[in-house]
């Protein structure tokens, strides 16, 4: 049986015909949900992608987070389904408390899009089992507000729980705090990014294929469970 | 005296009762013969209402006054093969071309060049959002943007100002809509200081099936508004009658002053694309229509005169965001985001669930009649009442004086400038590498998303962007907008033809097949008559390099008025060249080193060229000369080459030579493709000729050593001049010019990227 | 030291695209009652006493507000 | 009818790239003597008078601050 992944659509939301398309280039089928409708359509997993919702015109994710949709997203994280926030889904996911701080302008306050290394910090989360430890990926960032904060005792325990799951190699980007691209919540289940990885899945139409692996990992976390 | 003080709304009725009222016609910049021509086709004085309408769309903006005699060149030198691919021309909001597999491929650059200077960030994101709104109004989904910018100085303090502002702008709206930009260029120049040009380019694609066009047919039919509510913004000249409207009321003042300034709202564009897009699949859109300068004015007057030729408008409908705005008001809005539809009656509950679902306000503010007439009405009174061809297409043509300035001569003598030595050629390779217009534009486009989407095959900084349309094919285009102003400047007509040949080989470098044209005529005031030869020149220079070519015009617009004082700008004839590729899997990179064991060959012919160069213009601040000549066949010749290869896997990458010359093409190769080179000059040419000199027609190609004897077996079978230029070298990091200089990958680097960042920091 | 105050607000007649949203977005989020939203900036800033009053301005007028589409208003506040 | 004025600014220790680079950009400018420099929202509402200061301090609390990272202020201003 193949797995199903949601992709939620938001007003604004920009990639996810693009999220959708990784998925199926993953091998699992790829689910479209509404933001109105608050309904996960039997999905096994779900991916918040990027964009700009409601145009993220009050801050990014703010308005997103009240849509009907991330009820059952919400309940469904408690109950350890896979979560995949990208971008704004990443906003989105931290606005939600799904996950914990903030990302604020990037420190040179203009929208930056590049290709970028990522260091693989943690291979366990549901969404990153198939990188090495250690591994450096190529993956696009596109963001004007991907600077990752969060208050000190917080950074504290991500750190010490191991839960930033990928850091920026090289000069960092946007100011995040420790170089963190990615975390994850406490049980390794939802993860957000600012990164692209589903622009990074063929090097026809990015820089490298190896965004391919989050979307193979979660496909495996599902066969497993 | 004002039509309005004895009446709140100036009516049809209360114009013919009050015939000798003055009216504020010349502050609304129409000519005492254009107002004396209104009141004769009305047969009486025009309302306020329709005094705003004809004002605004006999501007030059939209009635193309001084252009139209010009440019309908176009329209002559378009033979049937040339028109056989094209299912919509000018006239239309944007060409369209039939690309194949039942794809249809729309695409127009369009100017926003005035309001980008009062207001950078908002002039340009409005740009965007407008070039945008004319692709889907052809029932296309918008795939990619592109930008031609042009700036005063690098480091002139207003230019500090303009260009950060703009680059924000047309990627803060163009990001937020989810339309990678796939390209464009950035050009300083000294004339343009007071005067930027900010030129947006849009793409979209459709089944042919689905195309739409404007018109209102169909008595019955329901005229339906729908997008973003109506304000007092982009009203400017108008607010002349606003403020007689208000005398005495502390408001007047305040109107007067109004902001020619419009903000854009991304967000609300981006809903209505996939509203627009969701209507059309359901089948409920008989004719829509953008709303774009002169607001409804436009879109009414333009709709009902494709049509049938009648339509009733009910004003009071029209939702609004400012309280207390007369008709004159809402009939010229320039508020963004907004569409305009032709519904059958049955269709309009469809229509109106599409907008729901997508929060798209929309109203029925009117319906299509047989009567020949444009009715508009306020309060229940007819406050227009005209017949709509006169307002939208039977302006004013002016056949304005032309006239060869008489400085020309004077400018094509050639100077002689003092050349550098071969021992100087290191530092003038580094310099030109780091010179303000040949420098990294990464500063810029590192702003823009490339990939949403996910179809963006190539982008910056490649020749030209590519797109894939059919993700089960590969099918996809590829598209380029050059133009150098200063080739223009020296010979116009030489000058729009390079800009042509520039974009066509742009596009031929990617592998694919350059197929149609659409430009964007930017010019100073056509009331100079030697700004209207440079025109005409131009206009004829690009009509008759596309009868050779073979490929049309499509679509284009035109900018008058460029100019601070009365210096005018360089004319700037942007040409964009669209091409097909029917596999973008077989695209052309720029960067070398893509494969193991390439060599490298030089094709087309060097000659001592350097009128216009960007070696004149930045070691020695000089304008003068000829540009390089232009051949055409040759082009033609080159792009069936570069086809050929790409389809046979003989080519590993290509750049084509333009502005620096081979030096400035094989620094951007090695450095774009992260590889090092090992290259030769020929023994019988200057060294500083062979690296600078700007002659056309010249591809830096890199075979893969396997193919290298069938690929130049072939150039030499079709007489195409090539020699062999030297080889990648991917162990070096190095790029070695034999017996002239060598330089590591990062001194190129650091030379060539660290100029944008350390203006704009 | 004083601090001193920026608010920076859209002209009135010019469209705020951030205000509307935020405006659109309470009905749905329960909230009734607010018929209008309009977003704008707000600075902080610490100043010598050095500082006088038309310098405030013309920092206001010049970088923190766009005076295109933007009123602003200074106001110093005791520590 | 009254109007509502919410503040919104970054919290202290949170980082604040806008201030900042305002604060960076001032004696660039020519302009001395700004130590600091915050910048923050403001969000002007007009609301029913049927809404009460403990829905206002949800609405900001809720959605016009996160208060992860920001704080908020809510002011009645008479009309
Ligand atoms: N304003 C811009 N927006 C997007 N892309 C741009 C812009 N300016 C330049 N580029 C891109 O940067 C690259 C280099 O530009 P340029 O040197 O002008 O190209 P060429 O000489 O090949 O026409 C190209 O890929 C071009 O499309
Ligand atoms: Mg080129």
């Amino acid at each position: 049986m193949t797995a199903k992944i949601g992709v939620i659509t938001f007003p604004g939301t920009l990639d996810d015909q693009d999220a959708a398309r990784a998925v199926k280039y993953a091998g699992a089928e790829a689910v479209s949900l509404w933001h109105a409708d608050a309904d996960l359509r039997g999905v096994d997993a779900v991916i918040v992608p990027g964009g700009f919702s409601y145009g993220d015109y009050l801050r990014c994710g703010a308005i997103a987070r009240f849509a009907p949709v991330m009820g059952p997203v919400i309940e469904a994280a408690a109950k350890g389904m896979p979560i995949l926030g990208i971008c704004n889904g990443f906003q989105i996911l931290c606005e939600a408390g799904l996950l914990p701080g903030a990302l604020v302008r990037n420190s040179e306050l203009h929208f930056v899009c590049r290709d970028q290394w990522l260091r693989v910090e943690n291979t366990t989360t549901a969404w990153s089992t198939r990188y090495d430890q250690g591994a450096e990926i190529l993956i696009p960032l596109k963001s004007g507000e991907g600077g990752y904060v969060a208050e000190p005792n917080t950074l504290a325990e991500l750190e010490g729980e191991g839960r930033v799951v990928f850091r920026y190699a090289g000069a960092n980007p946007n100011g995040s705090l420790n170089e963190i691209a990615g975390i994850t919540d406490a049980r390794g289940r939802v993860v957000g990014l600012m990164p692209h990885p589903e622009h990074a899945i063929d090097a026809l139409t990015g820089p490298s294929d190896d965004g391919l692996g989050m979307f193979l990992s979660a496909i495996d976390a599902l066969v497993k469970a | 005296m004002t039509a309005n003080k004895t009446h709140n709304t100036d009516s049809v009725k209360h114009a013919e009762s009050t015939p000798d009222v003055p009216q504020p016609y010349t502050e609304l910049g129409l000519k005492d013969d254009e107002y004396q021509r209104i009141r004769e086709i009305l047969g009486r004085r025009p309302t306020d209402a329709e005094l705003a309408m004809y004002s605004v769309m006999w501007s030059e903006h939209c009635s193309y006054k001084s252009s139209k005699v010009h440019l309908s060149y176009f329209g002559k030198t378009t033979t049937e093969q040339m028109r056989s691919k094209m299912l919509a021309g000018i006239g239309e909001n944007a060409g369209v071309v039939d690309i194949g597999d039942g794809w249809a491929v729309t695409f127009k650059v369009e100017s926003h060049n005035h309001p980008s200077y009062v207001e950078p960030y908002q002039g340009a994101a409005t740009g965007v959002g407008g070039i945008v709104r004319d692709i889907m109004a052809m029932g296309a989904r918008p795939l990619a943007v592109m930008d031609s910018l042009r700036f005063g100085p690098a480091d002139a303090p207003d230019t500090r100002r303009v260009l950060p502002g703009v680059v924000a702008g047309v990627g803060g709206y163009g990001n937020c809509l989810g339309l990678p930009n796939i390209g464009g260029e950035v050009v300083f120049d000294p004339t343009y200081l007071g005067n930027p040009l900010v030129n947006a380019l849009c793409v979209g694609a459709m089944r042919v099936e689905d195309l739409h066009l404007a018109h209102a047919s169909g008595t019955g039919n329901k005229i339906i508004l729908f997008g973003a509510r109506t304000g007092l913004d982009g009203i400017g000249g108008v607010s002349v009658l606003a403020s007689d409207t208000f005398s005495g009321d502390e408001t007047s003042a305040g109107r007067k002053k109004l902001p020619s300034v419009q903000v854009g709202d991304p967000f609300m564009e981006k809903v209505l694309i996939e509203c627009c897009l969701e209507l059309f699949r359901e089948g409920i859109v008989v004719g829509i229509q953008d709303l774009g300068g002169a607001g409804l004015s436009c879109a009414t007057s333009e709709l009902a005169s494709a049509g049938d030729g009648g339509m009733h408008v009910v004003l009071d409908r029209v939702p609004l965001r400012a309280k207390g705005m007369t008709p004159a008001e809402i009939l010229s809005s320039e508020s963004q985001e907004r569409m305009c539809a032709v519904v059958k009656p049955s269709d309009v509950d469809a229509f109106m669930r599409v907008c729901a679902k997508w929060d798209v306000t929309a109203t029925e503010i009117g319906e299509v009649t047989d009567t020949g007439r444009l009715v508009i009405t306020w309060h229940d009174e007819v406050v227009v009442d005209v017949p709509p061809r006169t307002v939208a297409h039977e302006g004013p043509v002016y056949n304005r004086p032309v006239q060869r300035p008489a400085d020309q001569d004077s400018l094509q003598r050639p100077v002689d400038l003092p050349r550098p030595s071969t021992s100087d050629l290191r530092d003038l390779v580094l310099r030109m590498a780091g010179s303000h217009n040949l420098s990294s534009r990464n500063w810029v486009t590192d702003q823009y998303d490339r990939y949403v989407r996910g179809g963006t095959v190539l982008s910056q900084p490649s020749d030209s962007g590519m797109i894939r349309i059919d993700e089960e094919s590969g099918r996809g285009v590829a598209l380029s907008v050059d133009c150098n102003g200063r080739y223009c400047k020296l010979d116009p007509y030489t000058g729009a033809q390079l800009a042509l040949a520039e974009a066509y080989r742009n596009v031929a470098v990617s592998g694919a097949t350059p197929v149609a044209v659409t430009n964007c005529l930017n010019f100073g005031s056509p009331e100079d008559p030697g700004v209207m030869w440079q025109f005409e020149q131009a206009v004829r220079g690009l009509a008759d390099g596309c009868v050779e070519l073979g490929i049309p015009v499509t679509g284009g617009n035109v900018s008058f008025y460029n100019q601070t004082g009365s210096t005018a700008i360089l004319p700037t004839p942007v040409v964009g060249v669209l091409g097909v590729i029917d596999d973008v899997r077989r695209r052309i990179p720029t960067g070398i080193g893509a494969e193991a064991g390439e060599t490298l060959l030089l094709l087309g012919t060097t000659s001592d060229e350097f009128g216009g160069s960007e070696w004149a213009h930045v070691v020695h601040g000089s304008l003068s000369g000829l540009p390089p000549r232009v051949d055409l066949k040759h082009e033609m010749l080159l792009a069936d080459i570069l086809r050929a290869g790409s389809r046979d896997g003989m080519i590993s990458a290509a750049h084509d030579l333009a502005e620096g010359g081979l030096a400035q093409a094989i620094v951007e190769a090695c450095l774009i493709g992260q590889t090092g080179a090992r290259i030769f000059l020929a023994e019988d040419q200057d060294p500083f000729v062979q690296l600078f000199s700007e002659s056309t027609g010249r591809v830096i190609v890199a075979v893969p050593r396997t193919e290298e004897l069938r690929f130049t077996d072939m150039l030499t079978a079709r007489s195409m001049p090539w020699r062999k230029l030297g080889v990648v070298d991917p162990e070096s990091k190095a790029l070695e010019i034999q017996d002239v200089a060598t330089f590591g990958l990062e001194e190129l680097s650091n030379a060539w990227q660290g100029t944008l960042p350390a203006l704009f920091h | 030291m004083a601090r001193v105050v920026v608010d920076v607000m859209p002209k009135p007649e010019i469209l705020d695209p951030q205000g509307q949203a935020v405006a659109k977005a309470l009905p749905r989020l329960g909230f009734a009652g607010v018929t209008e939203v309009r977003q704008g900036k707000r600075f902080e800033l610490e100043v010598d006493d050095s500082v006088d009053d038309e310098t405030l301005t013309k920092i206001a007028a010049d970088l923190l507000a766009n005076t295109v589409i933007e009123d602003f208003t200074v106001r110093r506040i005791d520590a």
